[in-house]
């Protein structure tokens, strides 16, 4: 399965790949670790997924050509 | 509002206060409104670890921050009794000094312009997915992160 | 904010939104700024038994409700950690449309800007001797209450 | 004892003697009956007296050349 990924403010300075492509990962828990475990950074952080813009708050199936945007804290206004 | 009618809220560098001036200007026609409540966010020059603070540069995952924007939009009218509601969030550098966000809200009796205008506010800080990122005068930078 | 110096809020007519947009631009010097609140009253066209309002004549009893004001200010600035605090009151005629009174505040971190905002609104309405007479489009009038 | 009137307001309407002999009224019970039985619209609505400058909430005694200001309710904003 290939997903695409967007990665937002801190976490877009160590994560920069555009295209994942994941073996028997199928769901947000499993990228989660995958990504934490590729980018140590990340687990020493707070971060939010959206998968295809709807931020998600619990584990959830993952499509192929899924989009999943990595999301540090919000900081704006 | 119930047509899904989405509304940008981001404008390019920081917000003019001419701009906020015709915005005022625009709601004399609107002749039902008692009072107008407006929150305007500054770019603070905070110092740390003796470095200060020149500008901020916002980013935003810009679809999702505007579905967010119009689902906060349509809880706010449904809940409070406006007659107008506008919000302008910056992306791109806005320089200390400068006005980075600025919500205005408006009704007939003072009180839901003021109670709306604020929860817009905190909703906005809380749920949009907006990133403010700190440039000090040396050329390093640290994410800021909202209280 | 000890020594007893008076500050007028009174200003003749409408307060402009150009007035309002050079009160926010004064402001950008003032780098410790994070957030301002501005509340600006609107004089709205009520209608009455089928009379519409078509402006509003202030009048005030102009040393009281200075010293009233100074009174708050003080209370106000010992309570919240403000860096300024702007207050302006029409007198004489304004229009509906028009803006009739703007009370602005700010500070390093928003809530109390948005606080004080508000009280100061609260405050001004409930305590200082000022009269709101409405004139309606056929000449006759009656004399505003506050809610 | 002579004082001075400033009327404000809806009560401005009906008050326009600027100034007052009083004979045998010594404090504001006694100006307010005075005038309430001068003014009988005065005693069908609220007001506040001021004794020279000062918003008073209780019974207050009044001095030769007293400024007394009778206000309405207020409707600033």
């Amino acid at each position: 399965m290939e997903i695409e990924l967007l990665s937002f403010g801190k976490i877009a300075e160590f994560i920069t790949v555009k295209r994942l492509m994941l073996d028997g990962i199928s769901d947000t828990d499993g990228l989660k670790k995958h990504l934490e475990d590729k980018f140590p950074q990340l687990s020493e952080m707070k971060y939010k997924l959206a998968v295809d813009k709807r931020i998600i708050q619990e584990n959830t199936i993952l499509q192929n050509k899924a989009i999943i945007a990595i999301m540090p804290p919000f900081s704006g206004g | 509002m119930s047509e899904k009618k989405i509304k940008n809220i981001f404008v390019k560098g920081a917000i003019d206060p001419s701009f906020i001036a015709e915005s005022i200007a625009k709601h004399s026609s609107k002749t039902e409104i008692g009072g107008h409540s407006i929150f305007l966010g500054q770019v603070r020059k905070d110092e740390i670890d003796g470095k200060s603070v020149s500008a901020i540069e916002y980013t935003a995952f810009e679809d999702l921050a505007l579905e967010k924007m119009h689902e906060i939009r349509e809880n706010i009218f449904e809940k409070y009794p406006l007659t107008c509601m506008h919000i302008y969030q910056s992306l791109g550098t806005v320089k200390t000094g400068e006005i980075c966000l600025f919500v205005f809200t408006s009704s007939a009796h003072r009180k839901p312009a003021i109670d709306a205008c604020e929860e817009v506010v905190e909703r906005l800080k809380a749920e949009l997915p907006i990133w403010g990122k700190e440039l000090f005068e040396d050329g390093s930078h640290q994410w800021k992160e909202n209280k």
